[in-house]
């Protein structure tokens, strides 16, 4: 059997994986959450920009992840395939879905942010 | 010495008859009555889980055809209205808690899953089999009530305040609430059952990037399970318990809340969702990569998707809760997560037609399944981007339209898929290949006859007919589309009569299959048809994403697991390496006796309190004589630090 | 591994260890699913508590907040067990056979001194589950730790039990540490739920 | 799979349905508030449609193209680097097509509900709707108690005013739903809301409860009655007043029966001694096309067969049976038809 050792650690840990891993997820789950918590005080104290706020710091979170992604996806290239069994293709794969994570959870956050562009916080 | 040899090429026969007659020895499963209350084998229990879920298809079914009698005409006399709202509820309670959720998940993954990771057991076995015996035991309360006209009749959703003591006097919506909890208990602990063998029982080399399609998405439905189920017991729970011993969660007269069960039960009521239509896309993944002859295009993004839909699941709940007057923005914030939540379910179709596209289509029985599954899900997917509208939901909310809806997305997304399912791991299952043209006739008939329902239904909900009506006026001119929608019930009907027809028929004359009849890759097809009780003779090693397809005639096995004890491989999270050896627990009564124990508890509880305090020394006992270590290791094994 | 003509290419694990210690125990990962399903409850029982408190205007609405002695002693107890916790967690996977009992049993001793402050402490409430919403969420929420304290207690009785006997061994002890993070659960839990029951009831 | 036909019947059957059910339809509007959602609906439609015409093409052309008749399994294909990258393509692009159309479905989805939401006057109508098990209580509250007009299940707006409907219920969830109006509102007990809308077209517009509330969920209808302003002031004005006195000596004595039988334990007649809220107000029955929420027409045959056997007509309901002798019933229905 070929390989049952990280034969090519090469001592390379990827720290910023796991930020990329959750930070679509989490950024979206904030915006989410403090959105539908905040949107009746936005409406009562009058600042309806704090829900503007929310989305856009949300956004850039999740961006941060896909920029963290990118980072170990560059210092972890694949050796031959994506589907190598070395430790370097399992940690370039995860960093590829921690690209598309943070990706697909921007859109999201993009989208809740469009209903804020229309209506008001007190509709 | 135990440990197996490896095998020698010119005494390969002679070796391998010998470690497989001391691995069949080894893992055996006791016989008779009390053996069969013993068995922990994930194939046996799979199939159990299946088998039971079918005929709860089935009598789900039935009630489903006394609704459409019912509707066939305005103002029918058929079913009153204390039955009908009973039938409905049974019907709905029926196909979500003891149908869906058990074959698509539970019986399938249970199935499938250790067989797929190349293990010799599921992790977990005594839990798993509790599982099953815990479903069942939920399902006898449900039932038992029912024919015994004690049958919840306040929907399958239960909501308060017409559940709670105020409307809903007697025991009738009391079992509904535990009959939740048997069957969450169970799905709980299925799910980490399943989780954990996929994350500890995968053959090495199966490294993240490498685990098949199916098996991400049960690890996400697991997860989702885990996350999701919680709040329904929470949910069922406090309403017990107002109902119970006088608590006021959900009395507004005593600063309750109405809504407040309404998010707790959707925010597991949505996940459910996909908990049901995960399952089936795996299955669809499968095969379509199979009888496309080709390894499926866009396995990362189909990855990608599948995770993305478990964590959406989670964010879309309000969108049943649209016409409780939740200010408008909120409400829109639950718009854009409904409809982002289409595109990884987009992603995934567009890398199904990309993988047909460019392969050699076989359009074999469950192949055909699987288009059956494309256009009737694609329509019910689509019907739910209009429903995530708030405007367009505010109108078809409760109406018939919402009916047709979910049937084409929980029909299309799990009975199509199950069926594909059932004729493509048959052969497994049985060893024998189920009929193709029976499975054809099967097909058309189902097909044809679901559209003719449940496409009708649409147009009601549209022409304002309200869900859940016993009967309606004939003023309201609804009775053409009812009895074109009832129509289509005799052929769904006749379609799973020749399927029952063919099951039967298949298991006594059908083709035998051989190790690998589709000529599919995963690991589940490299043993003969139906397994061997220790699965695999070998537990393989993996060089690629499919297996049998991927890898060369010599790809190394593992030795050095011991045959004379139930010894299985544990391997690392995410990479798959060798870590250290476990030991399956063995066939035991206790988690049967365990079931019998709780389930004595739970429904006890119902008619007094003191079921609790009397019940729980002996859930003690059992659960004590379930975990107490029987006999010593065969030999002592020092405990090491790995 | 080199693979000669004849003989086929292995893998050879009958070197591994047949029991862990830590996240790689397969019995670890299990307890920590039954954690995420539990602190799930907890979480979704929280989240009922402050959305009620939303739907009242004075809180705890006509109750006097509960009375702090009973939780305030149970918390200090909640805070000490943890060393015999840590002990046995640090211990088990050394083969300290010894110190793993000794450690269990003074964990007992905690589980079920605080198993009993807690019966006092649901008379302290002042008020009952059957009042309103509010005493309705106090009493399961207490209840559902009670729960888990006292679920926690058998099984650490039963550990106690195995550890008088031979077979507190290899996978015994690999138990007993996994006890000592289920132990953990309870007391933060624990801790969570006086801070509700007894900060939220007086400073918000 | 035969898209054209498909959508062809859906067309055909929209059309053949509307003509009959247009009484109580989402396609019919009667309402600017129905009117945009209907406008919203057709737009995803067709959107949807194209989308469904498009996957189906796709997948019948894939499976057309590549389809192989033999039963054995084939040699799994060889991986073809160039096929992938056109697979590719085709796939992101179709990923692309499907968040911009999305978003598109999002942008029309939230400004057609700020539309319907968007209706406010300083001078509407205010209807306050309760729901009970199993009829829809309703009054036109007034600052001065003896301007409140309350009826039950037959709703009275005037055509071209906004009208604010105040929500509650008694007992459990019910929802109000007209669909040729506006979108449904659930009632919740323990909450109240507010929802508008105005009708442009003078008509009888049927609703019904689209809340599963019980047994007699399926006979808890109403009716919306839009009428030019002056008919609505004149009805208005008619139903303030108190029950008119019998003017024969039959509804006399169907008074004084009604008043010393069960009846007056939940129904009010103003201007007699029957005080009781628990059951519709009967002051102006008579002026009610239908009785017992929508279920049967309002005639002195159908009248006579619900008082006496309620629990027949309408299983569970609270009101119970009244054994009356025959000429004691035909008194008191005799009564009710006077109280216009």
């Amino acid at each position: 059997m070929a390989r049952s050792k990280h034969q090519t650690h090469d001592g390379k840990t990827p720290t910023g994986l796991s930020w990329s891993l959750i930070a679509g997820f989490a950024a979206w789950a904030m915006d989410l959450g403090l959105s539908y918590m905040l949107e009746k005080h936005s409406c009562y104290s009058g600042h309806h920009y704090i829900l503007h706020v929310i989305s856009m710091v949300c956004f850039v979170i999740a961006l941060s992840g896909f920029g963290t992604g990118w980072m170990e996806f560059q210092r972890f290239p694949a050796s031959a395939s994506e589907e190598g069994g070395s430790y370097f293709d399992r940690v370039h794969f995860q960093a590829l879905l921690g690209m598309a994570f943070s990706l697909s959870f921007a859109v999201v956050i993009v989208a809740g942010a469009v209903p804020r562009w229309i209506l008001g916080p007190c509709e | 010495m135990a440990v197996a040899e490896p095998i020698l090429g010119n005494d390969q026969d002679t070796g391998q008859s010998v470690l497989a007659h001391r691995l069949a020895r080894t893992w055996r499963q006791p016989r008779g009555l009390w053996g069969w209350f013993s068995n922990t084998h994930h194939t046996d229990i799979g199939i159990r889980f299946m088998v039971t879920a079918f005929i709860f298809l089935l009598l789900g079914g039935i009630l489903a055809v006394l609704i459409r009698l019912q509707l066939v005409r305005p103002e029918n006399s058929l079913i009153g209205p204390d039955l009908y709202n009973q039938v409905f509820t049974m019907h709905g309670s029926t196909m979500i808690f003891l149908f869906a959720v058990p074959m698509m998940f539970q019986g399938f993954g249970v199935y499938v899953v250790p067989l797929m990771c190349g293990a010799r057991n599921i992790a977990f076995p005594r839990l798993n089999a509790f599982s099953y015996y815990l479903y069942v035991g939920g399902a006898l309360v449900l039932w038992g009530g029912f024919l015994t006209n004690t049958g919840p009749d306040v929907g399958w959703f239960a909501y308060v305040p017409l559940s709670g003591p105020a409307y809903s006097p007697g025991h009738r919506a009391d079992i509904w609430s535990q009959m939740i909890t048997f069957t969450e208990v169970s799905a709980l602990g299925v799910a980490i059952c399943i989780a954990t063998t996929i994350l500890r029982y995968r053959a090495p080399g199966m490294t993240l990037n490498r685990m098949p399609i199916l098996l991400w998405e049960k690890l996400v439905i697991s997860l989702a399970v885990i996350f999701a189920m919680p709040a329904v017991m929470i949910a069922s729970g406090l309403l017990l318990l107002d109902r119970l011993v006088g608590t006021h969660f959900f009395n507004p007269a005593e600063g309750g809340d109405v809504l407040l069960y309404q998010h707790l039960f959707w925010f597991f009521g949505h996940p459910e969702v996909y908990i049901i239509f995960l399952p089936g896309a795996a299955i669809v993944s499968t095969v379509v990569e199979c009888f496309s002859r080709r390894r499926i295009f866009g396995y990362t993004p189909i990855v990608v998707s599948v995770v993305a839909t478990g964590f959406l699941g989670f964010s879309v709940w309000v969108h049943h809760m649209f016409a409780t007057g939740l200010p408008q923005l909120s409400e829109s914030f639950f718009t854009a997560a409904s409809l982002m939540i289409v595109i990884p379910t987009g992603v995934q179709f567009f890398c199904w037609v990309a993988t047909i596209w460019h392969g050699r289509l076989q359009l074999r029985l469950p192949m055909l399944w699987c288009f059956g599954f494309f256009f009737v899900f694609l329509i019910g997917g689509l019907s739910g981007v209009m429903l995530a509208s708030v405007p367009v939901d505010l109108q078809v909310h409760d109406t018939y339209f919402v009916v047709a809806h979910f049937h084409y997305v929980l029909i299309g997304g799990a009975l199509f898929p199950m069926f594909a399912g059932i004729y493509f791991w048959f052969p497994k299952m049985t060893g024998r290949i189920a009929d193709t043209t029976l499975g054809k006739w099967h097909f058309w008939l189902f097909f044809i006859g679901f559209n003719i329902t449940f496409f009708t239904l649409h147009f009601l909900g549209l022409h304002g007919m309200p869900r859940r009506v016993y009967t309606y006026g004939p003023d309201m001119h609804w009775h053409g589309l009812n009895a074109v929608a009832s129509s289509g019930v005799v052929f769904m009907t006749a379609g799973l009569l020749v399927f029952l027809v063919n099951v039967f028929r298949s298991l006594r004359t059908g083709e035998t299959a051989g190790n690998n009849p589709w000529g599919d890759a995963g690991l589940e097809w490299s043993m003969s048809s139906p397994p061997p009780p220790y699965n695999f003779l070998h537990v393989p090693t993996v060089g690629g994403r499919d297996p049998l397809w991927d890898d060369p005639p010599d790809q190394p096995v593992v030795v050095g697991l011991r045959d004379d004890i139930r010894e299985t491989l544990v391997t690392h999270s995410l990479d798959a390496d060798p870590q250290h050896k476990d030991e399956d627990p063995g066939p035991s009564i206790w988690p049967f006796l365990a079931s019998v124990a709780v389930s004595a508890a739970f429904v006890g509880s119902i008619f007094t309190p003191w079921a609790v305090p009397i019940g729980a020394p002996l859930v003690i006992v059992t659960l004590v004589g379930w975990l107490w270590p029987h006999g010593p290791s065969p030999t002592p094994r020092p405990a090491e630090e790995v | 591994m080199n693979a000669p003509v004849r003989r086929r290419l292995t893998l050879d694990v009958s070197d591994l260890p047949g029991v862990a210690f830590g996240h790689r125990n397969t019995t670890w990962l299990a307890n920590v699913f039954f954690m995420v399903i539990e602190a799930m409850m907890f979480a979704l029982m929280f989240a009922t508590y402050f959305y009620l408190r939303t739907r009242s205007t004075d809180w705890p609405p006509g109750h006097l907040p509960p009375a702090l002695q009973y939780g305030m002693a149970n918390a200090v107890i909640f805070l000490v067990s943890v060393v015999p916790a840590w002990t046995v967690r640090k211990r088990a996977p050394e083969g300290d056979r010894r110190a793993v009992k000794n450690g269990l049993l003074v964990l007992t001793a905690f589980a079920v001194a605080a198993t009993i402050l807690r019966i006092f402490e649901f008379s302290t409430l002042n008020c009952r589950w059957s009042d309103d919403a509010y005493s309705s969420t106090v009493w399961v929420l207490i209840g559902m730790h009670s729960g888990h304290l006292v679920t926690e207690l058998i099984e650490t009785v039963v550990l106690l039990a195995i550890s008088f006997t031979p077979k507190m061994e290899g996978t015994r002890l690999a138990d007993a540490a996994i006890n000592s993070d289920y132990w953990y659960f309870v007391v933060i839990t624990g801790l969570i739920v006086d801070g509700l029951i007894y900060g939220t009831t007086r400073f918000l | 799979m035969n898209v054209v036909g498909n959508s062809a019947l859906h067309m055909l059957l929209a059309q053949a349905a509307v003509l009959h059910l247009d009484r109580h339809s989402i396609l019919h509007p009667a309402a600017p508030q129905a009117g945009h959602i209907e406008w919203l609906y057709w737009f995803i439609f067709w959107i949807l449609l194209a989308v469904f015409v498009l996957m189906i093409g796709a997948f019948s052309r894939a499976a057309g193209k590549t389809r192989v008749a033999v039963s054995h399994p084939l040699p799994v294909m060889e991986k073809d680097e160039i096929a992938d990258r056109r697979a590719g393509w085709g796939v992101g692009l179709a990923t692309g097509i499907t968040v911009i159309t999305l978003f598109v479905v999002l942008v029309f989805s939230v400004i057609t509900g700020k539309r319907v939401e968007g209706l406010t006057s300083k001078d509407p109508v205010t209807i306050q709707i309760t729901g009970h098990q199993w009829w829809w209580e309703v009054t036109y509250p007034n600052p001065q108690a003896d301007q409140t007009v309350t009826t039950a299940n037959e709703i009275h707006v005037p055509v071209g005013t906004p009208v604010v409907v105040l929500t509650s219920s008694k007992d459990v969830i019910h929802s109000f739903w007209a669909p040729n109006i506006t979108g449904k509102r659930d009632l919740l007990p323990g909450y109240s809301s507010a929802f508008w809308f105005e009708i442009e077209k003078p008509g009888i517009y049927h609703g019904q409860c689209a809340e599963f509330c019980g047994l007699q969920h399926a006979h808890m209808g109403f009716s919306i009655v839009a009428e030019p302003v002056d008919e609505f002031k004149a009805w208005e004005q008619q139903q303030l007043k108190i029950a008119a006195e019998p003017s024969t000596s039959e509804a006399v004595r169907g008074r004084e029966v009604f008043l010393t039988h069960a009846c007056l334990m939940c129904h009010t007649i103003r201007g007699t001694d029957a005080g009781s809220r628990l059951g519709p107000d009967l002051t102006h029955v008579a002026s009610r096309n239908m009785i017992a929420a929508e279920t049967l027409p309002n005639t002195a045959g159908a009248l006579a067969g619900w008082i006496v056997d309620p629990q027949r007509i309408k299983p569970g309901t609270a009101m119970s049976p009244n054994p009356l002798a025959p000429d004691d019933l035909q008194a008191v229905v005799a009564y009710l038809q006077s109280l216009h």
